[in-house]
């Protein structure tokens, strides 16, 4: 999947306030976490992966229920019957559990891939844009190379490699995902590389290292951690591609792609529990996560912008 | 020519104006609060006659131009007064019908060429789609039409322009299509915002005069914005002076330069480094106006400009003050008494009197150990060929061969067309780049042969200031950080040294401890730069290369920045190597004077002489360039006049550069003129002046 | 055309077309080749080229051999059980020419040539195991074995193999080549037999290649796109007496389980199946007037134990820890509510009559019994802990002890490579593991696409022999010809003992359903094997779920080793 | 423009050697091997080693590599067991299929997204931007699985109106010749790259609406439409050629599942089905096939970019 963090780069905002006397004297993250909250959209995002993390994280330690244990005599119970809010599944698991220990690790893997991936991708980027010549042409043939295979094939390729558990998902997914960030973070570093502050330090008598530490790194975490927000999104996504392609984490571990795609054989049984919360719980995780994401993209910029 | 001609009084009856604001108000929403960005704008404009705005920065003559032509940026509305154009009132007119009057009968032209023209369309296609919208024109006729008013802006070989693309174009090119796209449908009314700010001195004159001419040709009216009170003496009939929104003083434009009445007015004018070297022959310190203009978000009372005046009451504060009645309408409780203001004594656009003592004074110093000495320098960077066809193709020679000398506490200024590889030097002097050949000598070693640790050394004695201090820093960093960075770098001191050395700093540059902890997004363009020139200090260098470390800045600010640059130089003994484009400020600040001319060092000497006996034919174009506070004396001038366009860096011509643009130019000029001279040096085949004391050469500098 | 086409044909009762979900098949030649013994190969061979011998299994026939279908009588064994003669019904070729010995002589030659490129070919198995193979004249030809064989062993396992060949069209070696008896020398037979195997791997031609064109079968080859649509024709010269009744049966190969659903749900298709999880759909698919019927499989399904593992294969080999573990799988319960009843226990190595037994364990020497199992492991020393890890507390090989090679502390932990792609397998494996736990045996689940390819049978100093349990059983574990005995599966160093059982007793009984005519051999190495448990039998899914248009005759019953016979296919 | 284009390809080989190579080194890492896969359960040792023999899986990796670049630069891709079938032709017969499906989806993406996006720009910040915004993310967040099931049981099921498989005709013709089939599987594969268009359109305009140059046009008096519509749109679409170059391997990624869903055997399920059965010969021509689809493609796109955008100087660091 080629990624929105990917396609879409951050368009600029014009209404600059005016060049006024005195600004208000407001910290960086504030004034972001303050553009933050002005996008809706993005606050709806974060009320929704907080409410979908609270209910996965906090709400076995309310609604106790056995996830381990199986139960052949209690299996498919529509919604509502013998205690079950969400019915049981074909083994007799309470559904309503199993979404949110799914939910854990959708979560889990999620950010953990997420972050893999951006971190992997932040440091072959930064590299490749910081040393430039051929040591940059021969990093980003790399990257060329890995992106021009369709990162499902890859996936698909790896996951029969190694058998799939909750890290090794993490390491799979995140051992691909990091292509988009590198070329981003590459580019940032590029231009950053040229940057007038950059070259006053240098003028200062500073090192490369000093520059990739104070400079191009701070000032490409904004992106990088935008896009690290859309790299959760689609690894979550990713998850339920490789349950769907029949790679996904063997039970008792559950994900809520690979409850969707096992659902996806229940679509005509009438067990419509089984097939829909979870369908709509990664949609809606994945939706936060681009939300999120979005919002992050313009508390960035106007962090940046100057007055 | 205005008032001598007698033509277009403002309150001449009978004649309608063509354009009258009355009490315009605009306001822009913002996400927070709204600037009131024009506060009760009333100008009339009469037809056939120029306008001039100016005005600092913020002042508002962008959104009036932009108000006039319903163009205002999102969030922006006219919300009170009339617009009324040729008698009707454009805010009172359906939309589509003030959507034809913007295209025929008006036309603008915007401050910057290089992204005002649709980089995608061809340029015959661009200047043509008002008549082929709004005369429905067919495209033959249209893309004749076109070629002939390219002609008529001078366009050089029209036929093949109009297939062109922007990039194509030179940065003067582009203002020119720019300008006939505005003409296309024969406007009334030409509004011009900045229409030269962004070109060369040498360039602007064309485009200035271009306008002149066809304002006359076309019979139509000019609305001309500026900040650059030179501009405006040249060429309008009338000024508006804006400030914080408002229009605080009209007049003609020669009763303005004569005796300004509002406080505001004479401030502005006294900034001007003209006028600095003007009132005392010498360089005295200018005059700054303190403080900065205020914030339109906030409701504000009296007048404006208040806080900042000298002759400030508290009536001033409290009591909104309107425009004037009559001729010369001022918004002043305490104008300027008109018997005080002295005519303004007009500078001569070259200065023709002798050359002080100083200049010898300067020259005798050098003797000493010169910080800096730059040896046979040249820089040539791979060149990329441009657009699909065109290969790569040799290299660029940014710096060809280029010498001189900076002595200690000396300023040694470098001026030149944009392009011709001023800021090479800088970065090459400070050592942020190699040269291709030729040495840089910092007290006597040549930095190319240090180690890595003599070379981080070196950069304690030689710092870089930049034009955008903003971009200068980084705007994750706090002030602190910012001013402790290069004493970091350098490993000075500890902890509580540094603190107190950034403390020493802040002194020096006269900023209070409290910006310490604010980024640098919120502060003001003059502010920064005295924070850039903090930065420059902090390791005590001998040297500090300013790259036009003023050119972004208003006269006020600027104003400040100079006398401090001047005040720290006296104070530590620092030499400056002041970059600018701007032979007046150069003028001002310099010692000595270095003229470049692609990558070349035409002329070196000192200040005086350079800018009042130039030697070199391009010299002497620049400064007769240089539009001066005097009105109309661009027209009468009749020095060198360059023609054509600066040619490609990547293949200059062989001999004297100059040669393809010089009036001057013989067969003998493709041969390299060496640089000769004494202290006043010249690489041309035929001087304009021998080098002598300057008062004896007043030729081609008619007063 | 397209499947706007098809599903105008199909769907449609009371024409001469069924349409039919159907993998593509890829091979033509009845000599299979490695890679191409797909079910779907067979079926597709079986409609072109019938075989000598055809099977059922519902115990009338002697022999198991379906005399209508067989294109020949049932043997006549002399010679102490050694030589079979076999004579010949009357039959032609699609050109008309007679089914001769010629043609089983013709396709001897080939196989006997070219053996180790035969699919089929094991050594010791056909041909090696012939000593003399004489023909007596068009119609009857005799085989003599090098060892006696049991009868029963040597017709279903063997004999099966055998397919006539059209030797006067193929017997040559080039397109162009005209017939000769090439392949009567050994050379020669390479020869024909590269010329066929590169003419059956070229199979964009298997419509238009003259040399399928003559075949034996009750069907002829309309149309055919390789990995697409195939469409099979009635052939009119056909001398069988099981005539086509429809003219036309079209294989429509499907993407997937779901693809093929939703399909089959529209109507777009005669006979297709219903995967596992949707037959709650039967009510449905009743209304929208098709048949919905379970296809039960001569097979037998079971979890294969690595006995060579360095780590567990000592415990594997302890007869008490297989059989708690036995005791763990709840098979009627699976069957029941995992497989929706399209399972059945698999309690031996030789399968329950198809069909026949029902949801329970009846006839299992180990049922359902975690008490016991737990009973079991304790008084054989181990710690059990419920929901945490059992260890083994007093090694040792006495009888209330681990057993050899068990140290003290040992936890009882076991990985299981199973399927992917099978929602009951997963579900299954999870009521396991969910059992498993209960004794503080954690089971840890490894699903891959092909859990046979990652757990070759190795020795246990081989890398690859890390692995535990593997199941390969989501349709099936192991299908068997007409005779069910166990030489490929159980016997020391077979083929297919992927997990090296081996025991002695075990070959014994195994060698004796092989060459001793005793009837009651296949019993008793069924009833020892079903208790020594050389893997843990697990409950056996149906071959299918069938679903086909309640207008289709003929598809009943259908045939438990896999053969479709569409030739008994008609609408009503 | 020669020596550009000489680098670029230049550098679009090094791309596909390194995909040959990274492709390689995967498929060695495969456990169990092509060989039993292949074969089956019931294969002896001896079948098992003449396969891994016949393939050359019994060699060192870098002859193995060796061979295949060798034969590669021939045309031949290898054969494949699985299918009884040679690579080549194994592709030939599933390219078209993928190829409609990606044009059409792509074109009907394109048609709705560029639209979609230029409201989006000029609503900027209002309700009908918000309403896209999030339905457009809504399609992204779906799992195109889900979604294509979805759109079965809908207008197959629940309101029959279309049939719920692709067509199922074997040439370009006989698919093209069922346009009912193509709707639910060409929309499905359009809606995820309608969102991730539609994005891009959105931001490219944004930008392009807040330059200059739109100022410059509305000064001479024209309509906003044709602001919008001759001046900005036009550039705003330039980055959107590069993004289609870009785009291919993740369309070939969605057509590999709607390919399984909607029974229409393309390239994404050839190497779906391929995967797990080990089919290495189609694993790797599969890859390489696309790959060098996608060099071409990006090639391509820059080419055009170059070509249509007056402004791209065709030096700019090529990455
Ligand atoms: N897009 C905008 N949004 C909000 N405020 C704006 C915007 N553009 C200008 N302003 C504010 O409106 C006021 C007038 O600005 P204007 O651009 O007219 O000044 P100007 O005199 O043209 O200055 P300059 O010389 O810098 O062009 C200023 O306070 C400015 O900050
Ligand atoms: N990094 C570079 N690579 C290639 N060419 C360069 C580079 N830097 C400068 N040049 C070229 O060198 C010449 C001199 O540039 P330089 O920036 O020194 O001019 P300048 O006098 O400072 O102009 P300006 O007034 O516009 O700042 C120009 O033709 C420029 O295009
Ligand atoms: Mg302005
Ligand atoms: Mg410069």
């Amino acid at each position: 999947m080629t990624t929105l963090s990917e396609a879409v780069r951050p368009g600029a905002v014009p209404d600059q306030p005016a060049d006024a006397e005195a600004p208000p004297v407001r910290g960086l993250w504030r004034q972001g976490l303050v553009v933050f909250c002005e996008n809706r959209l993005a606050l709806v995002g974060l009320g929704l992966f907080v409410l979908l993390a609270g209910i996965c994280f906090l709400g076995p330690l309310f609604y106790h229920t056995d996830q381990v244990h199986t139960d052949l005599t209690a299996v498919h119970l529509t919604p509502g019957e013998q205690g079950h809010p969400l019915g049981t599944d074909g083994v007799g698991y309470d559904q309503l559990g199993r979404l949110m220990l799914g939910g854990q690790t959708s979560i889990i893997v999620g950010l953990a891939a997420g972050i893999l991936a951006t971190a992997v991708g932040t440091i072959w980027g930064a590299v490749a844009g910081f040393a430039g010549g051929w040591v940059d042409s021969a990093m980003m043939r790399v990257v060329d190379a890995m992106m021009s295979i369709p990162s499902l094939f890859l996936f698909m390729l790896l996951a029969a490699i190694v058998t799939p558990s909750v890290p090794m998902l993490i390491v799979i997914i995140g051992a691909f995902a990091w292509l988009g960030p590198a070329r981003l973070v590459r580019g940032d570093a590029l231009t950053l590389r040229s940057r007038e502050y950059v070259q006053a330090m240098r003028g200062m008598g500073g090192t490369g290292g000093r520059a990739v530490r104070r400079h191009i790194v701070p000032n490409a975490i904004g992106t990088v951690i935008v896009n690290a927000t859309f790299q959760v999104a689609d690894a979550i996504l990713y998850v339920a591609y490789l349950s769907f392609l029949g790679l996904g984490v063997p039970p008792p571990a559950a994900n809520w792609g690979g409850m969707l795609s096992d659902g996806l054989a229940d679509t005509y049984s009438g067990h419509w529990w089984l097939l829909y919360p979870p369908g709509i719980a990664i949609i809606l995780i994945v939706l936060a996560f681009n939300f999120i994401g979005d919002g992050l993209r313009d508390a960035f910029e106007v962090r940046l912008r100057r007055r | 020519m205005s008032e001598s001609t007698g033509r277009h009084t403002p309150a001449a009856g009978g004649v309608q104006p063509l354009l009258e604001l009355r009490d315009l108000d605009t306001d822009i929403a913002l996400r927070h609060g709204t600037v009131h960005a024009l506060d009760g704008v009333s100008l009339q404009v009469m037809p056939g006659e120029t306008l001039g705005v100016v005005g600092e920065s913020g002042s508002g003559k962008t959104m009036t131009a932009l108000s006039i032509m319903g163009l205002l940026p999102p969030g922006g509305r006219v919300s009170g007064g009339q617009i009324l154009f040729e008698g009707r009132d454009l805010r009172a007119l359906p939309a589509d019908e003030v959507r034809r009057i913007r295209g025929v009968r008006m036309g603008m032209v915007f401050q910057d060429p290089l992204t005002s023209l649709n980089p995608t369309m061809r340029i015959g296609a661009q200047v043509g789609e008002p008549l082929r919208v709004h005369e429905r024109v067919g495209r033959a006729e249209a893309r004749e039409r076109t070629i002939e008013i390219l002609r008529r802006v001078g366009m050089p070989r029209p036929e093949r322009i109009v297939d062109n693309y922007p990039h194509e174009l030179s940065g003067g090119m582009r203002q020119r299509v720019a300008i006939a796209m505005a003409l296309v449908c024969s406007p009334r009314l030409l509004i011009a915002d900045e229409p030269t700010t962004a070109l060369d001195v040498t360039t602007q004159r064309q485009i200035l005069e271009l306008i002149d001419d066809l304002k006359e040709e076309f019979g139509m009216a000019v609305v001309l914005v500026t900040h650059d009170l030179g501009v405006i003496a040249g060429r309008a009939d009338r000024v508006a002076v804006m400030y914080a929104g408002r229009v605080v003083e009209t007049a003609t434009t020669a009763e303005l330069f004569r005796s300004p009445r509002h406080r505001y007015t004479q401030a502005l004018m006294e900034a001007l480094p003209e006028s600095a070297i003007r009132e005392s022959g010498e360089h005295a310190r200018l005059y700054s106006i303190p403080g900065l203009p205020p914030d339109l978000s906030r409701p504000l009372t009296g007048c404006r400009f208040a806080p900042r005046c000298r002759h400030v009451t508290d009536e001033c504060r409290t009591t909104e003050v309107t425009l004037s009645a009559g001729a010369h309408q001022h918004a002043c409780l305490h104008p300027v008494p008109t018997e005080l203001a002295a005519p303004v004594r007009l500078p001569a656009p070259v200065r023709v009197e002798p050359a002080p003592a100083v200049a010898a004074a300067s020259s005798a110093e050098s003797a000493a150990e010169p910080v800096l000495s730059v040896r046979n320098l040249v820089k040539n960077y791979a060149a990329h060929g441009r657009g699909l066809l065109r290969r790569t193709a040799g290299q660029v020679s940014a710096v060809a061969d280029v010498s001189f000398d900076v002595a200690p506490g000396e300023t040694f200024g470098l001026v030149g067309e944009s392009g011709c590889g001023k800021s090479t030097v800088g970065r090459l002097a400070v050592g942020l780049e190699q040269p291709t050949a030729g040495q840089i000598l910092l007290d006597g070693t040549d930095i190319a042969g240090l180690t890595g640790r003599e070379r981080r050394r070196m950069h304690r004695q030689v710092q870089l200031m930049f034009q955008d201090s903003y971009a200068a820093m980084n705007p994750r960093m706090r002030v602190d950080a910012i001013l402790a960075e290069p004493l970091e770098i350098q490993k000075v001191g500890g902890t509580t040294e540094r603190r107190a050395r950034i403390a020493t700093l802040l002194d020096q540059v006269g900023l209070s401890r409290r910006v310490l902890e604010r980024y640098p997004h919120e502060f003001s363009g003059g502010q920064l730069q005295r924070i850039g020139l903090a930065r420059s200090l902090a390791l005590q260098p001998r040297l500090i290369v300013g790259d036009e470390p003023v050119s972004a800045l208003d006269v006020s600010i600027q104003a400040q920045v100079l006398n401090l640059m001047r005040d720290l130089q006296r104070e530590l003994g620092l030499a400056y190597v002041f970059i600018s484009h701007d032979l007046s400020v150069v003028d001002y600040m310099a010692d000595r004077i270095g003229v470049m001319y692609l990558g070349k060092l035409v002329e070196v000497g000192p200040a005086r002489d350079v800018v009042r006996a130039a030697r070199h034919p391009y010299t002497q174009a620049l400064i007769d360039a240089v539009p001066s506070v005097t009105p109309n004396a661009a027209a009468e001038r009749d020095g060198v006049t360059i023609r054509g366009e600066l040619p490609s860096a990547l293949n200059p011509p062989t001999g004297c550069r100059f040669r393809t643009r010089c009036p001057l130019a013989q067969d003998i000029c493709a041969t390299e003129p060496p640089l000769a001279g004494d202290a006043h040096e010249v690489a041309c085949h035929f001087p304009l002046r021998p080098e002598s004391t300057a008062a004896a050469a007043p030729a081609g500098a008619a007063a | 055309g397209g499947g706007s086409g098809s599903s105008k044909d199909g769907g449609s009762q009371g024409k001469d077309t069924a349409t039919v979900a159907f993998r593509t098949p890829n091979w033509i030649l009845p000599i299979s080749a490695p890679g191409f013994t797909q079910g779907e190969n067979a079926i597709f061979g079986q409609a072109l080229y019938r075989s000598l011998y055809q099977y059922k299994l519902d115990g009338t026939a002697q022999y198991n051999i379906d005399p209508q279908r067989s294109m020949a009588e049932a043997p006549v064994v002399s010679d102490g059980g050694r030589t079979l003669t076999i004579t010949l019904k009357d039959n032609t070729w699609s050109d008309g020419k007679p089914v001769t010995t010629r043609d089983i002589q013709f396709w001897y030659d080939l196989v006997k040539a070219n053996k180790d490129k035969w699919a089929s070919y094991r050594a010791g198995g056909l041909p090696d195991n012939i000593a003399q193979w004489s023909v007596k004249d068009e119609k009857t030809f005799s085989i003599t074995t090098t060892k006696v064989f049991n009868t029963a062993w040597f017709v279903d396992n063997q004999l099966n193999k055998i397919t006539p060949m059209p030797q006067h069209a193929w017997d040559k070696d080039s397109a162009t080549a005209t017939v000769s008896d090439l392949a009567s020398t050994p050379a020669g037979a390479k020869k024909v037999f590269d010329f066929l195997t590169a003419a059956a791997k070229d199979p964009k031609t298997y419509d238009s290649n003259e040399l399928w064109k003559v075949t034996s079968g009750p069907w002829k080859l309309a149309k055919y796109v390789p990995n697409g649509e195939v469409t099979l024709a009635a052939q009119p010269t056909y001398s069988g007496t099981d005539k086509p009744k429809l003219a036309k049966i079209v294989l429509r190969p499907f993407t997937g389980d779901d693809a093929e659903f939703n399909v089959l749900r529209a109507g777009d298709i005669d006979y297709g199946y219903v995967p596992a999880a949707n037959l709650s759909q039967e009510g449905y698919l009743k209304s929208k007037g098709y048949t919905v019927s379970p296809w039960y499989g001569w097979s037998v399904t079971y979890l294969q134990l690595n006995f060579n593992n360095p780590k567990t294969g000592v415990l594997f080999k302890q007869p008490y820890l297989r059989q708690s573990l036995q005791m763990l799988i709840d098979q009627p319960t699976i069957s029941k509510v995992i497989w929706s009843g399209t399972a059945a226990p698999t309690c031996g190595p030789v399968p329950a009559k198809p069909g026949t037994n029902g949801a329970d364990a009846a006839g299992c020497a180990y049922s359902f019994d975690p008490a016991k199992a737990k009973e079991l492991l304790e008084s054989h020393g181990w710690k059990v802990t419920p929901d945490g890890q059992t260890t083994c507390q007093t090694p040792g090989s006495g009888p209330n002890q681990c057993g050899d090679g068990i140290a003290a502390g040992t936890p009882l932990k076991l990985t299981v490579t199973s399927q992917t792609g099978f929602a009951a397998t997963t579900k299954m494996f999870a009521e396991i593991k969910s059992q498993m736990a209960k004794l503080g045996i954690p089971l840890t689940i490894k699903e891959v696409p092909d859990s046979v390819a990652v757990t070759p049978a190795c020795k246990p100093t081989d890398a690859t022999c890390s692995w535990d349990m593997s199941f390969f059983g989501s349709q099936g574990s192991w299908y068997y010809p007409a005779f069910a005995s166990g030489e490929r599966l159980f016997a020391t160093g077979a083929p297919v003992n992927l997990g090296s059982y081996s025991n002695p007793e075990a070959d014994k009984l195994i060698e004796a359903t092989q060459f001793s005519g005793d009837e009651s051999a296949l019993k008793a190495y069924n009833d020892f094997l079903a208790k020594d448990l050389p893997v843990l039998w697990m409950p056996n899914p149906v071959f299918q779920v069938s679903a086909y248009r309640s207008g289709l005759q003929g598809v009943e019953p259908q045939d438990p080793m896999n053969f479709m016979y569409f030739q008994d296919w008609s609408w009503k | 423009m020669v020596r550009y284009l000489i680098t670029r390809v230049g550098q679009a080989l090094v791309v596909v050697v390194l995909v040959t190579v990274i492709a390689f080194l995967i498929l060695h890492l495969l456990p169990g091997g092509a060989a039993r896969a292949t074969l089956g359960k019931e294969a002896t040792l001896e079948q098992l080693a003449a396969f891994n023999h016949d393939m050359g899986y019994d060699r060192p990796w870098i002859q193995q590599y060796g061979m295949y670049v060798h034969r590669l630069l021939r045309g031949d891709l290898g054969y494949s067991y699985q299918l009884n079938q040679s690579v080549v032709e194994a592709i030939s017969q599933r390219l078209p299929k993928t190829m409609v499906l990606s044009l059409l989806s792509t074109v009907l993406a394109i048609v709705l997204a560029i639209p979609l996006g230029v409201i989006q720009a000029v609503r900027r910040n209002r309700w009908p931007d918000y309403a896209i915004t999030s339905l457009s993310l809504l399609a992204y967040a779906t799992p195109i699985f889900f979604l294509g099931l979805m759109m079965i049981i809908l207008f197959s099921q629940v309101w029959p109106v279309l049939p719920p498989e692709a067509p199922q005709g074997f040439t370009v013709a006989e698919v093209l010749a069922d346009p009912a089939g193509l709707v639910l599987p060409t929309i499905t594969l359009a809606i995820v790259t309608i969102a991730v268009y539609s994005r891009y359109v959105r931001s490219a305009m944004v930008d392009n609406l807040n330059e200059n140059y739109v100022r410059t046009a509305r000064s001479k008096g024209l309509s906003e439409r044709r602001v919008v519509l001759r001046h900005t749109l036009r550039n705003g679409l330039f980055p959107v050629i590069a993004l289609l170059g870009m785009y291919l391997p993740a369309l070939f990624s969605g057509a590999l599942v709607v390919e399984s869903l909607f029974n229409f055997p393309g390239m994404g399920h050839l190497f779906w089905q391929a995967a797990l059965k080990r089919d290495f010969p189609i694993l790797l021509g599969v890859t390489v096939i696309i790959s060098i689809a996608t060099v071409v493609g990006a090639l391509v796109a820059d080419l055009l970019y170059a070509a249509v955008d007056p402004r791209v100087r065709l030096q700019r660091s090529a990455s």
